[in-house]
């Protein structure tokens, strides 16, 4: 009985299987790049915009790319915009890191206590729909103004969809996979980061991408309504400052810095995260 | 209070300010460092001055009540609600104004040249439609125009929005906004450009100068705080006086602290316009008062300007 | 018994059947994954003619899902094509019915009845009336007349798949691709399904492409056998059954055959190429 | 042969097989009873906010919880919350209605074609940390001030986390499944309808749970900004009004007639198409 | 051979054998649905015994999943008891390691190494690297070194099967619990792994409970043979293969073993109760 006999092969064993692909014409080939092509949608879109902003002709309301690519110049060679830039992730880093926690917190405690499940679909229900105005007296009563208040309304902003998502993700995770792991005698912590946590991946992914979005909202509103002294604030309060000062160009290029953070975490960060995990696994097409 | 004195009072004192040019008073404390400079000579070394910049005056409200600030400045309409809801208890009081300005209300429509020919076809912007001192002018005006009890005839059209929004859209022409309820330095860019005219000015309506912002804080402060309550006033004085003798430096001190790239000329021609006066005597807000009681804004009135502000300048010619 | 060797053309038997059905001619398949290239069958040829019961049989992991998959449309071939009534196979369709290897193959959102009814209708082959009909005709058969309408999750591994083969034979299709169908079914369930797909068979003449592991099954049901090597499937033999005027192999032959493809897959000695048809 | 061989049986179908259940302690019952342990919370959270609001005593910042249901059924009685909760969940059931459409579209074709897939994660990661205050002047230009302009920003605010979450869910459906749906001749939209819809709809719920949430967040953020004219204001003016005028018990009166709509729908509307779809069909425990 | 009624006491063998490791007192095992109760297994009783290879037969559907289930601790019998070395069974443990029926075991988020590693390190019954070198060892013998990198979503069928068995395996638990492993594998990989699983007991001698279809699979891995009826599975007998000194069951014996099973499980009468051990 030959010992090999079970085994297909990897990669091509000899010469001959080694089949050369059909190469593809160039065009398609080109097509194929994923990098190109959302460069080509970024000029498209860039194009856009320098198109309606020189039609509308109304640079008090809507500058166009060139003016906003020179205002963001200006503001990045003379630092300000990449200090505020800096205020901004930091802070937003430090809400996002308590929100991750406190949403894995409660998803956990929602799988595996039915009481806790009640709490998460209760409080969610309850308090993701309040905007982060609503929660300022409290957050201004607690934490006193600056950080910590912000810090507040940024994890109210993520705790909820995340948890949200976290645990509809947990939800899913099927019966099979469950049993193998309890199985292997995992139960409590271990149960949830060994086995739920990576069956639930895609989920958690939506969730921390949806997650992530609503921090940057909720932090440049936020600076925008409480104001903060003027040395050390973040990108929405640039925002807010260049539009009191009419600098149109410029609030055009705070959001374009935002537009661009978006786009780095999502490329570096969410696309790696994704190729790395769920994709390597076969979980996510 | 008798205990108070002997207590040690803070060293941390957090103001609230905003945008704008009815803030120059701050700007010059802030820059001059008038304020640490008289707390030091009334015995307080150190005393550290925290600005913050706050959105609107409900903001400051909040940050008041709540114990994160200890003085709020704003415009007249915030500091009247919240002294009228902490009669007895909190008993918020003004501390001084900052300044009296007159508030235009501006618009691009070249067929309205009273109130009365404004229709729906008219947006007119303001901080915060119903309560803020436009809001509150604005029904003055329009009970002036359209008779007793008709004060708002025209909230219908108010919209709320923040000033550079509202400016950039009177300005564009191109939205549904036709005018702008606004303040210095927006409503006098506006009026710079071709096509707008003013519609209303807050002192017609109010029959002489009156106060745009003021400070005010919590009685719990003044009375803990005695010195830098009185420090705090002196450097105002000083600031106030700076800018009326030297409106020069005034102009460079605003251009800087706001960062605006301005043209000096008219800034300075802002600061020492003859409708323009930085006062720490208040200015027709006891109108204000009786107008919102009036229309059941706020519940309690007040006999004298005196009942809405501390003691300290009681000796002044307030109104 | 015919034993024919990869590559070489069936001329006598095409010209004696017609046309093939589907051709598969030097059909190479590969998955393409980040670190490694897997290539599942190499160079792969074989006819099959209408109403032929063609068999696939080989060793674990040697890509004979692939293969099926591939004349489903499932998977493109690198090298080689896949034809069918002439033309390459290039998307899937109804007129490929497919019974997948998972349990997970049925929709778990909608009952049983609408899971067999759910191809009838989105193909529009017949009226949602009539599908329904006949769903609950192939329930019966499939005995899982009480759970008609249970949802998937509830039913154990063998009623899924009878569930499954109920779906496939209900759409009465040109071919019927069959990955293991029967591997989970007990030993009585089993004969009863082998029964109702030579009945199916026997009424509609349908072409029956089935994936099996087991000798006998290939034997029973098959009148062609293709035995794929393991290491990138290749073409070990292509068996014909020879059976009795009851349908029956004779168990003479029975035996034999089973011997020889014992042998072949599992003898040291590889069958000699060209050992005639 | 018999003819029921292979047949389990469904109920008892002789007395003997209906075997009593163990009765579970009354307290055990009553704590199964999901809407009883949600009501438990309830109450539990109302003591907590009594408790600490008389602790508190600032009635100015955080008034108590009877002082807010005394001004909630003041303003119930004279008309004015319900007028205004009408008004609010008009344009919020237009908005959401928009945003799913929205969605629906941009992750089927994130589905259908590698453009639109790659067009979907760029705009998702370019437009959703932008907040709303940012579209102000575009929603100015394009949609003049009133309820069109809310809808836009809301639609904003809904459509990107719906469409990622739609996206994540359609990209996570297992192949066997899609293969399934393509073997039955489906494509295009169909197949979209016929079988990604239903085998993503667990993440697609959580997709629609969040952007509901985001759209009452947006609507009440959204009528502070655009502050529609006084007379037709929706709840998000009601408490911007009542904040100004520091009634702040109306404000929480204003906030709990969200949180209140938010429970109602989390109970009638979402835990009821959960129960008849997701986890009827055992794809959610 | 023996045949012993559901309910009668064993007395003799368990006397002979030393007290059960696994004792099932009649389980009634049912699953609540929205709208439906439905009962798996009536009333099954049976003893395990140390070293026992014990096989569970019956009809598809008839609940022996549900019951290979109750007994790793995942379903709670509503009626009846499970007890484990006088312990009733109250949640799973790595003691009782299980091979699932369906082919979505594997965590895909493992490669196939870690993915056999995985319950020994999670139970801590073995330290990482010697886990490691324990999953190297048990993938060969399932013969699927060259994908120990693999992840699971790249494997056919058949070959995550045999990962299941090799994680099942290397763990050499007190009971292993077999759920129809070798259903979804060719002839030769079947016996290669049937032949494993035997030297793997000759080895450790752990007790093992193996749920089959086929009938021969049962008399040639089973020391005990359990025969299930279908609606709710309920025991129809328990048998005993008598085995010679090589460790087979003499052809005579395994033909007539064979014959009555068959009989027992699709002859129209139902073997009497009481008919002897
Ligand atoms: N999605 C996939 N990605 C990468 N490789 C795969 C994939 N599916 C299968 N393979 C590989 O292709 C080869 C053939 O797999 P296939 O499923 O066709 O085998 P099979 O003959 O059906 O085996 P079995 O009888 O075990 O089901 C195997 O080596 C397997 O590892
Ligand atoms: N999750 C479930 N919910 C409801 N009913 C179920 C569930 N799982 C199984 N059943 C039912 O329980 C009975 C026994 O199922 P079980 O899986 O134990 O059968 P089995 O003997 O393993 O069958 P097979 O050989 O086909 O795998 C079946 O009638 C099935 O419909
Ligand atoms: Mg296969
Ligand atoms: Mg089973």
């Amino acid at each position: 009985m030959s010992r090999e006999f079970n085994e297909a092969t990897f990669g091509p064993p000899s010469e001959e299987w080694a089949v050369v692909e059909r190469p593809l014409p160039l065009l398609q080939r080109l097509f194929a790049h994923a990098a190109l092509r959302r460069l080509l949608i970024l000029l498209a879109l860039a194009a856009a915009w320098q198109g309606y902003a020189v039609w509308a002709d109304n640079p008090l309301m809507f500058p166009s790319f060139t003016e906003t690519i020179d205002a963001f110049w200006t503001d990045i060679r003379s630092g300000v915009l990449l200090i505020k830039t800096g205020n901004s992730l930091r802070v937003l880093c430090m809400g996002y890191a308590i929100a991750v926690a406190a949403a894995a917190l409660m998803a956990g405690l929602a799988m595996t206590t039915r009481l806790g499940d009640d709490l998460l679909s209760t409080l969610t229900a309850m308090f993701n729909p309040l905007p982060a105005i609503a929660l300022l007296p409290l957050a201004l009563l607690w934490f006193g103004l600056g950080t910590p208040s912000i810090l507040f309304v940024m994890v109210h902003a993520v705790l909820w969809p995340l948890a949200l998502n976290a645990h509809a993700g947990f939800s899913g995770v099927s019966d099979i996979l469950r049993m193998a792991g309890r199985n292997a005698g995992l139960r409590g912590l271990p149960f949830i980061t060994g086995i739920l946590i990576p069956a639930a991946f895609p989920a958690i992914l939506t969730g921390l991408k949806v997650g992530w979005a609503f921090a940057w909202r909720t932090l440049i509103a936020a600076e925008l309504v409480f104001g903060v002294s003027s040395r050390s604030g973040g990108l929405g309060w640039y925002i807010f400052e260049n539009k009191n000062r009419l600098e149109t160009a410029s609030v055009f290029a705070g959001l374009s810095t935002v537009i661009l953070i978006g786009l780095l975490v999502e490329v570096l960060i969410f696309r790696t995260i994704e190729r790395h995990t769920v994709r390597k696994w076969g979980m996510l097409r | 209070a008798p205990t108070t004195s002997a207590r040690a009072e803070v060293s941390e004192v957090r103001i609230a300010q905003q945008f704008g040019i009815g803030y120059l008073p701050f700007h010059v404390m802030k820059h001059e460092r008038l304020f640490e400079k008289e707390a030091a000579r009334q015995g307080i070394d150190n005393l550290k001055v925290s600005w913050t910049n706050l959105a609107g005056g409900a903001a400051a409200n909040e940050a008041l009540l709540s114990g994160s600030l200890d003085f709020v400045s704003g415009g007249v309409a915030p500091f009247v609600t919240l002294w009228a809801k902490t009669r007895g208890n909190l008993n918020v009081r003004g501390v001084a104004a900052l300044d009296a300005m007159p508030i235009y209300l501006v618009t691009n429509n070249p067929r309205v040249t009273s109130l009365k020919d404004l229709s729906d076809k008219d947006k007119i912007g303001l901080p915060a439609v119903k309560v803020s001192i436009q809001a509150v002018t604005l029904q003055m005006a329009a009970e002036q125009a359209f008779g007793e009890g008709k004060h708002d005839a025209l909230d219908q059209w108010t919209v709320t929005l923040r000033h550079p929004d509202a400016y950039a859209a009177l300005v564009s022409g191109k939205s549904e906004i036709t005018g702008h309820f606004g303040g210095s330095p927006y409503q006098e860019q506006e009026l710079a450009q071709p096509g707008t005219r003013l519609l209303v000015n807050s002192y017609d309506v109010l029959g002489g100068p009156a106060t745009f912002n003021l400070v005010w804080t919590t009685q719990a402060f003044r009375e803990a705080n005695p010195k830098v309550y009185s420090a705090f006033l002196t450097a105002l004085h000083q600031a106030e006086t700076l800018i009326n003798e030297h409106p020069d430096d005034a102009v460079g001190i605003y251009l800087a602290e706001d960062d605006l790239k301005l043209d000096p000329a008219f800034v300075r021609k802002l600061i020492t316009s003859p409708e323009t006066k930085f006062t720490t005597t208040p200015l027709n807000v006891t109108k204000y008062v009786s107008f919102m009681s009036k229309t059941g804004a706020i519940k309690t009135s007040a006999q004298s300007w005196k009942d809405l502000f501390f003691p300290e300048i009681h000796g002044e010619p307030g109104s | 018994m015919l034993a024919q060797p990869a590559g070489t053309p069936v001329e006598a038997a095409r010209a004696a059947r017609g046309g093939p059905v589907l051709r598969v001619e030097g059909a190479t398949l590969q998955y393409k994954t980040h670190r490694h290239l897997v290539t599942a069958t190499y160079r792969v040829g074989f006819d099959v003619f209408a109403a032929d019961r063609f068999i696939l049989l080989g060793p674990s992991g040697c890509g004979k899902s692939t293969l099926l998959k591939a004349i489903a449309g499932f998977v493109k071939p690198v090298e080689g094509s896949i034809s069918l009534h002439d033309r390459v196979v290039d998307r899937p369709g109804p007129d490929r019915m497919m019974v997948f290897q998972e349990f997970d193959q049925l929709l778990p959102w909608k009952t049983v009845r609408a899971n067999v009814a759910f191809p009838m209708v989105a193909s529009r082959k017949y009226g949602r009336r009539e599908a329904l009909e006949r769903a609950d005709h192939y329930i019966g058969l499939v005995n899982l007349g009480k759970f008609a309408d249970t949802y998937p999750h509830q039913l154990s591994g063998g009623m899924k798949q009878r569930v499954a083969i109920a779906r496939a034979m209900a759409m009465e299709p040109d071919i019927l691709l069959m990955d293991e169908p029967f591997a989970s079914l007990d030993a009585l369930t089993r004969r009863k399904m082998q029964d109702e797909l030579l009945s199916l068979w026997h009424q509609v003449r349908c072409t029956i492409v089935f994936v099996t592991h087991s000798i006998e099954e290939a034997i029973l049901l098959g009148n062609r056998i293709l035995v794929l090597s393991p290491h990138p499937g290749r073409v070990r033999a292509l068996l014909e059954t020879r059976r009795g005027a009851d349908g029956l192999v004779p168990s003479e032959d029975f035996r034999a055959l089973r011997e020889e493809i014992q042998q072949m897959l599992f003898g040291e000695n590889i069958v000699q190429e060209g050992a005639g048809i």
